[in-house]
């Protein structure tokens, strides 16, 4: 099947990684993502203040864009993920965003959050299923791997509804599918800091120290993560206590798609 | 000719303030119709009444008609004096000129105005109210309490001490409820088992009352005075007159590992089991989930050993039918689960724990024999942090709205037991506020702080995590501004407490209202608070809303004071507001019938003069005024309307549309 | 050209407020007892549930001179009598959707669910029905349907 | 703009009922920054119901605050007091010549790792 | 069609002959050739006035209201459409379903005189029907018209099957139609509310309060009518304003919601041409679409959508914002 795909700015730059693997064991499992024509940069951060239009309009047209091209839109950054899906709600439950929005856009006909946002793991969960990719593995990561979901994905969960905010078990199964064995550690889904780096750069080291430690006590050899953001602050900032990956390098290693 | 008094109340100043009371008595005059209006201050006083009886003797009034009140606050008065002085107590009508208009309106133009148009439409309809007498029904001397907690028991002692009959239907296997769990209770410390358990015998023991344990009430027919009570006794697999509780059973049992639920599974049971040693009755129960003979059909050893040859693994659920004058609910409450709040870790730490296991790892009879003992490994905790209001007052979505009111109290109890029992123990205890209104209650939360050390830390906790072997209780303490992280051995979590979820099904049978909380509703909050707006309902305990074991023994009691108050009665009155058909009119075509809840329309075969000599027989339909409860839905379904509703008739209703209407 | 504009009356439109004894009465009264006004054009009329509201009411109001009509009951699922406001509902659905399609404005017709414990909600609702029917101005459309010829 | 003016919208652009706090501390017992805040998640909120907008705006938690989310994902009243603190924050930011992060500042600290993300995500909160 | 009548007239003597049933009620002839009526026949004898032609669109189940409490046994031919007002009525208990015995008669449409008529063709002596033309014999010689342009409006959507019968006489298929009932429903909800008042304005201004409509339906059949109720408040004055048109028909359609089988006898017997099964349609379609497809009719027994109820039953408010499902 086809899936209207929202790389984001920085897939495009230093994550090609996460992006390359990703697209690569999407074609293995038999989903082709199709890049979204003419995206913009999201912002990276959902403008939560509630006169904020302009800087939801990339967001609302990739969208739409989406809606006339199947229906879904597939994300894979963290934070494209969540202010793409958080402007969806806004489109479909906020009428005076919905509504300034659309004047703004003059599209042929309003948007109203008809789009279903998916993320990739959600997509791994619900289209091709963990059983498919369990199957699907020639390469089992048998490894402890610890989960890093951090923020973006899960909350704020009434929007994201991605996962149980406190107990959240996607990238646990996802983990179990590609034969390594979960590590659940308290801190997986505490903030690492990485926001502030530029204005606070001490923050974000004790947060994703704290981070990896606490998955180091717990057992976890490797930590995996959906954030390119995450993924350079746990690297850069958490004085090598563990291995940061992607985790479609993992499924990527799993399905001996590799690159 | 219709000779109508209007009596306009002034109701101190609630009413006068904002409407022309002397104006609107004076215009109405002229109504016709009216030949008598005067306004008083008080019309609900004696001498307002006097006035008002007065005024139908002298006047010879046929319509009574007083502007005053919601009618749902002195309508009753208001037909009583009339009563009195000789007018039927149905040809009085309320026009509400305080709630609906003085107490809402400032301009008083626009409110003399608008009570002018009340009291006009109040008018109206009493021209075309008839004399309704009430009819009788008898009172079955008989009372049913559901539940067998310490609310069901109280109501059922109480009842029964005044001479009447009372089953108590309990779902478990014993009576007893929440109260048998607890170890000790506030604000005197005396042992719970201590003082409930002479209470269940009792029970068990007054030639009044019949305890029908593990039995559910499956079908409620019938009104106040005339309840038809369908119960399912379920099977409990031991014959209840053979068992004599000799537990002989319990040892030779092998399938040993089902959870003990009285323990809130923190230890296991055997399939063939009592649930605790005072249960009552002492009769042991299978659980046929656990049960190897039940499941398989291999096993039997229980019967092999039973010295009375109680175990019958054939007995099937049964069902008994009982009629009752008066019902009391009292299902009592659970805590609330805690998936939703899993920033606790009650799901991941075995050590995070709430209060009524830990009542249970407190309890001489609990799992540890009285030893507070962490459930993870056995060892004694040295540092206990309690949680507070862990889903009450949580208007998120993921908890209850309201503040379920024990648990200030028992979080003390327990952190006071705990530091005189281990005085080596830390205790810490995060609040919002600390709620103790009640008869020696803040001097006993008190005690706690000053008298025991116990660590009141007024802040919210955010997350519960292990870490190297710990429990890191990270919260806020709100008083020194800070985050605060304590390393504590035992996390007891106060859940919120709600009804129990069985509730809603009782309400239903009983078509009692329940809240949007599933708490039942009662009559008044304040006037009527142990009466449901069911006639012959009464609410006992936390089914009705949060409340202690003082208060609930209160409520319990007060209920069996309404019971009884009841069933002395011979016969009860009955509401003459009733549907009625005009059966020259009706097809018989039963639709009314379909949309009736209470069963009250039958059709019969009636034989109707055609002219000319000739008849014929056609099907009509037919009310039980003693089982209709008014409320009209016959009356919108028929089409030919010849179904109509006493003292809410269409007529009635379509002249007050059109005083109403009136420009 | 000119153009004539004519001071407009203020308009107040008349609205009649068909409540249920044990819910929606309970919460006008509960209004009343907290203060919470709404306009003195709203009659209220007690029935003892919601399901006693025949449509002729509904139209004889009209007829009479009505520009709004609202039933108030309780909420689906805690009807003193069990399953009333059921009915109601599937009743006044249809017939205002009836209303709607002969052509009769469908703001002028409302079905809100109000509790007891909810004084605050009916006087809110008050409000905005007598808010909605203002702006709709005068009821014509239920009298006006038929004209006899030379009208 | 009065101070009163002021007040509102704060409270209009952060879209939170300040007034439903209960004043639990949840937010602050759970805030990952919370030493790095000079004013606390639970007093932004506090502080805004009382109309004390002075100090927030002058205060330097904004710049810390991680946006996680985690204080509104837990307040048990629906309250959101990371909605207030970037009411705050935008409200600085959008006054003249006060944007958190200037063009200049940024070349020395931009290592080559740097993901284009934290760049714009840092733009878009600190300026206008 | 002419062979269906005989083998109606050889089942319906040999019924009367050996006394299974005291009557029958069918069809006898009119004056013209288009207008036959309702009527029932107790003797071999009445049977020469027999009729079943393409004029005979009336719905005979409403007879049986009265004809099913009389002496004896009564037989009736009743048409697809007929049998679910049939159904309905024993629903009801006004029918005494073993008093009658059910003759299902096939139909292959009905013929609108009126139609014929508005095609300029008058002084109608007979009537052939050949597949889907019409060959009409007048005084003045002979006319083919379009069978679809001059079937009775009820005809034109109707896609009935029997519902019940003791026993049939089906000679001839009936061609298969896909039609959609509510297409002019749709049309007239697509309108603005001005563009609906205006239609229904201009045809309810033509009722002239004959009662046709009233007196034709199966569903109206109430021993006394609510509008002859003094107790109901709405009973009809000899100086009725205005209004009261109105409120007759909105009240009527309420009446007959949910038991309306929709037979369109109330649009076939109106003198003034209102299209009053609009009216009825309409609840018919809010009922289908709000709780779930029903055909009164189709059964005798169960609760009407008007006499039943689901908790998740859609908000009134949300039905007049066009959200419910």
């Amino acid at each position: 099947m086809k899936i209207s795909y929202y790389p984001g700015c920085t897939l495009r730059t230093k994550a090609k990684d996460l992006d390359d693997t990703a697209r690569l064991c999407a074609k293995a499992l038999g989903v082709e993502m199709e890049e979204i024509e003419n995206w913009q940069c999201c912002g990276a951060v959902y403008p939560m203040a509630t006169d904020e239009i302009a800087t939801k309009l990339s967001a609302v047209r990739a969208l739409d864009y989406a809606k006339h091209n199947g229906g879904k839109l597939l994300t894979l950054c963290s934070a494209c993920h969540n202010v793409i899906k958080r402007t969806n709600e806004d489109m479909k439950t906020n009428a005076d965003i919905c509504s300034r929005a659309n004047n703004y856009l003059k599209l042929d006909e309003p948007y109203k959050g008809e789009t279903e946002v998916l993320h990739y793991l959600e997509m791994l969960k619900t289209v091709v299923g963990f059983d498919t990719i369990k199957k699907a593995v020639v390469n089992p990561v048998n490894r402890k791997i610890g989960a890093y979901y951090g923020c973006l994905l899960l909350r704020p969960s009434g929007v994201m509804a991605f996962d149980n905010p406190e107990n959240p078990t996607i990238i646990e199964d996802f983990i179990r599918a590609i034969g390594g064995t979960p590590v659940v550690y308290p801190f997986r889904n505490e903030c690492c800091g990485a926001y502030v780096a530029l204005k606070n750069s001490e923050l974000p080291k004790a947060k994703s120290k704290k981070v990896l430690t606490s998955a180091k006590e717990k057992g976890a050899e490797e930590v995996i993560t959906a954030c390119p953001l995450c993924l350079y602050n746990l690297q850069v900032n958490g004085e090598n206590i563990l291995p940061v990956r992607y985790f479609t390098e993992l499924l990527a290693e799993a399905l001996g798609v590799k690159a | 000719m219709q000779r109508i008094g209007v009596f306009i109340c002034w109701c101190g100043s609630n009413i006068s303030a904002t409407v022309d009371v002397v104006k609107v008595a004076e215009v109405i005059k002229n109504e016709p119709g009216v030949v008598y209006s005067a306004n008083y201050q008080y019309m609900c006083s004696e001498n307002g009444q006097q006035l008002i009886k007065q005024a139908i003797k002298e006047h010879n009034l046929t319509g009574v008609v007083i502007g005053s009140c919601s009618p749902r606050m002195h309508e009753a008065t208001f037909r009583k004096a009339a009563e009195e002085a000789g007018l039927n107590p149905y040809m009085v009508e309320v026009a509400n000129i305080r709630e609906h208009c003085s107490w809402i309106h400032k301009d008083m133009d626009e409110a003399t105005e608008k009570a002018l148009i009340l009291v006009r439409t109040a008018i109206a309809k009493v021209k075309l109210n008839a004399p309704l007498t009430a009819g009788e029904s008898p009172v079955i001397k008989r009372a049913l309490v559901i539940g067998g907690g310490i609310a069901g028991i109280q109501a059922a002692l109480d009842i029964a001490d005044a001479g009447f009959e009372v089953d108590i239907v309990e779902k478990n296997a014993t009576i007893g409820g929440r109260m048998a769990q607890l170890d000790k209770t506030f604000p005197t410390l005396d042992c719970s088992a201590c003082i409930l358990t002479p209470k269940m015998v009792d029970c068990a023991q007054h030639e009044k009352i019949d305890i029908l344990s593990y039995s559910e009430v499956e079908e409620v027919k019938g009104f106040v005075g005339n309840f038809s009570v369908k119960i399912r006794r379920k099977a409990r697999y031991v014959d209840e007159t053979k068992c004599t509780g000799c537990k002989v059973c319990m040892d030779k049992c092998p399938s040993k590992k089902g959870l003990n639920t009285f323990n809130m599974g923190l230890n296991t049971r055997p399939a063939i089991h009592i649930p605790f040693a005072q249960a009552i009755p002492n009769v042991a129960v299978i659980d046929p989930e656990q049960c190897i003979k039940l499941k398989t059909g291999k096993c039997g050893i229980c019967q092999k050993f039973c010295g009375v040859g109680a175990i019958d693994y054939e007995q099937k659920d049964s069902f008994i039918e009982r009629q009752y004058g008066a019902i009391v609910v009292a299902t009592g409450f659970k805590p609330i689960e805690l998936d939703a709040f899993n920033e606790y870790g009650y799901n991941d730490n075995k050590d995070v724990i709430t209060s009524l296991e830990l009542e249970r790892l407190m309890n001489a009879a609990g799992p540890t024999n009285g030893v507070l003992l962490r459930p993870s490994d056995g060892e004694h905790p040295k540092v206990i942090t309690f949680i507070q209001c862990v889903g009450s007052r949580d208007t998120s979505g993921c908890g209850k709205p309201y503040c379920s009111k024990i648990c200030c109290m028992y979080t003390a109890k327990h952190a006071m037991l705990i530091r005189e029992k281990y005085p080596d123990t830390e205790v810490h205890v995060f609040y919002i506020d600390v709620r103790t209104p009640g008869k020696n209650y803040d001097e006993f939360f008190r005690r706690a702080v000053e008298q025991y050390g116990v660590d009141y830390i007024k802040g919210m906790v955010g997350k519960v995590y292990n870490e190297n072997g710990k429990l890191m209780v990270q919260g806020s303490n709100l008083i020194d501004n800070e985050q605060v992280t304590i390393e504590s051995d035992l996390v007891v979590l106060a859940a919120a407490i709600e009804p129990e979820p069985s509730v809603r099904k009782v309400a239903t049978l009983l078509t009692a209202s329940i809240d949007t909380n599933n708490f039942l509703t009662e009559s008044h909050a304040k006037l009527r608070p142990v009466e449901s707006p069911t006639a012959g309902v009464y609410l006992a305990g936390v089914c009705q809303g949060p409340k202690d074991i003082p208060e609930t023994v209160s409520q319990a009691s007060a209920c069996a004071a309404k019971v009884i108050g009841l069933l002395v009665k011979d016969k009860l009155k009955t509401n003459p507001c009733v549907a009625t058909p005009d059966e020259s009119m009706c097809n018989g075509c039963s639709q009314c019938a379909n949309v009736c809840a209470y069963g009250a329309i039958t059709y019969v075969d009636k034989e109707f003069r055609l002219g000319g000599g000739k008849t014929e027989i056609r099907r009509v339909a037919s009310v039980n005024p003693a089982v209709c409860q008014g409320c009209g839905a016959c009356t919108v379904t028929c089409p030919s309307g010849a179904m109509d509703l006493k003292g809410f008739s269409s007529k009635q209703i379509m002249s007050e549309v059109e005083a109403i209407c009136k420009k | 050209m000119q153009e004539v504009t004519t001071e407009k009356k203020e308009f107040t439109p008349n609205i009649v407020a068909f409540c249920c004894n044990w819910c929606s009465y309970a919460g006008a009264d509960l209004a009343g007892s907290s203060r919470l006004t709404y306009p003195a054009n709203v009659k209220i009329i007690r029935v003892p549930c919601s399901c006693r509201v025949n449509p002729s009411f509904v139209l004889k109001a009209f007829q009479q001179g009505a520009d709004g009509v609202i039933l108030c009951g309780c909420h689906p699922g805690d009807c003193h009598y069990v399953t009333g406001n059921y009915y109601t509902r599937r009743r006044m659905s249809l017939l205002f959707s009836f209303l709607n399609y002969m052509g009769i404005e469908k703001e002028r017709t409302r079905v809100e669910w109000v509790s007891a414990a909810e004084g605050q909600r009916f006087s809110a609702v008050m409000n905005d029905f007598v808010k909605t029917v203002t702006e709709l101005g005068e009821n014509k459309r239920l009298t006006d349907l038929r004209v006899k010829e030379g009208e | 703009m009065t101070k009163e003016e002021r007040i509102e919208n704060l409270k209009t652009l952060s879209g939170t009922d300040v007034r439903k706090c209960m004043k639990c501390g949840k937010c602050s017992g759970r805030c990952p920054a919370f030493k790095d805040m000079d004013i606390k998640p639970h007093q932004f909120v506090s502080m805004l119901e009382k109309g004390k907008i002075e100090e927030l705006l002058e205060c330097k938690a904004i710049w810390n605050c991680l946006s996680c989310m985690a204080c509104v994902e837990r307040c048990p009243r629906g309250v959101a007091p990371a909605a207030v603190v970037e009411a705050v924050r935008s409200t600085v930011v959008r006054a003249q010549g006060k944007n958190g992060l200037k063009a200049e500042d940024i070349p020395p600290i931009v290592d080559e790792l740097i993901p284009q993300q934290l760049l714009v995500s840092a733009y878009r909160k600190y300026n206008k | 069609m002419k062979d269906v009548e005989l083998k109606m007239l050889e089942r319906a003597k040999a019924l009367l002959e050996s006394g299974e049933v005291a009557r029958v009620i069918g069809w006898k002839k009119g004056d013209f050739c288009y207008d036959p009526s309702p009527a029932s026949f107790e003797t071999v004898e009445e049977l020469n006035g027999f009729v079943y032609d393409w004029f005979c669109g009336a719905n005979l189940s409403k007879y049986l209201i009265e004809m099913s409490k009389k002496e004896g046994k009564t037989a009736v031919f009743l048409k697809p459409c007929d049998t679910y007002s049939f159904n309905q009525l024993v629903k009801e208990h006004r029918i005494k379903r073993e008093n009658v015995h059910v003759i299902a008669v096939e139909c292959l449409a009905k013929l609108d005189i009126e139609k014929i008529k508005a095609k300029g063709v008058s002084m109608v002596t007979g009537v052939e029907v050949i597949g889907k033309e019409v060959k009409v014999t007048t005084a003045y010689g002979e006319e083919t018209l379009k069978k679809p342009e001059v079937i009775l409006t009820k005809c034109e959507t109707c896609q009935k099957t029997h519902q019940v019968k003791d026993e049939e006489i089906i000679l001839h298929d009936r061609p298969e139609r896909d039609v959609d009932r509510f297409a002019e429903v749709a049309k007239l909800e697509a309108m603005t509310a001005d563009e609906r008042f205006a239609f229904w304005r201009e045809q309810l201004s033509k009722c002239i309060r004959c009662n046709a409509c009233r007196n034709v339906c199966p569903a109206c059949s109430c021993v006394k009518c609510v509008f002859d109720n003094p107790a109901s408040g709405i009973a009809a004055k000899a100086n009725d304003d205005k209004f009261e048109e109105q409120l007759f028909h909105i009240i009527r359609a309420f009446h007959v919601a949910g038991r309306c089988t929709d037979c369109g006898e109330c649009s076939r017997v109106c003198p003034q041409n209102i299209p009053l099964h609009l009216l009825n349609r309409k609840f018919i379609k809010d009922i289908d679409g709000l709780y779930g497809e029903y055909q009164a009719g189709e059964t005798a027994d169960g609760k009407t959508p008007l006499t039943s109820y689901a908790e998740a039953d859609a908000e009134p408010n949300d039905v007049m914002k066009g959200e419910a499902k």
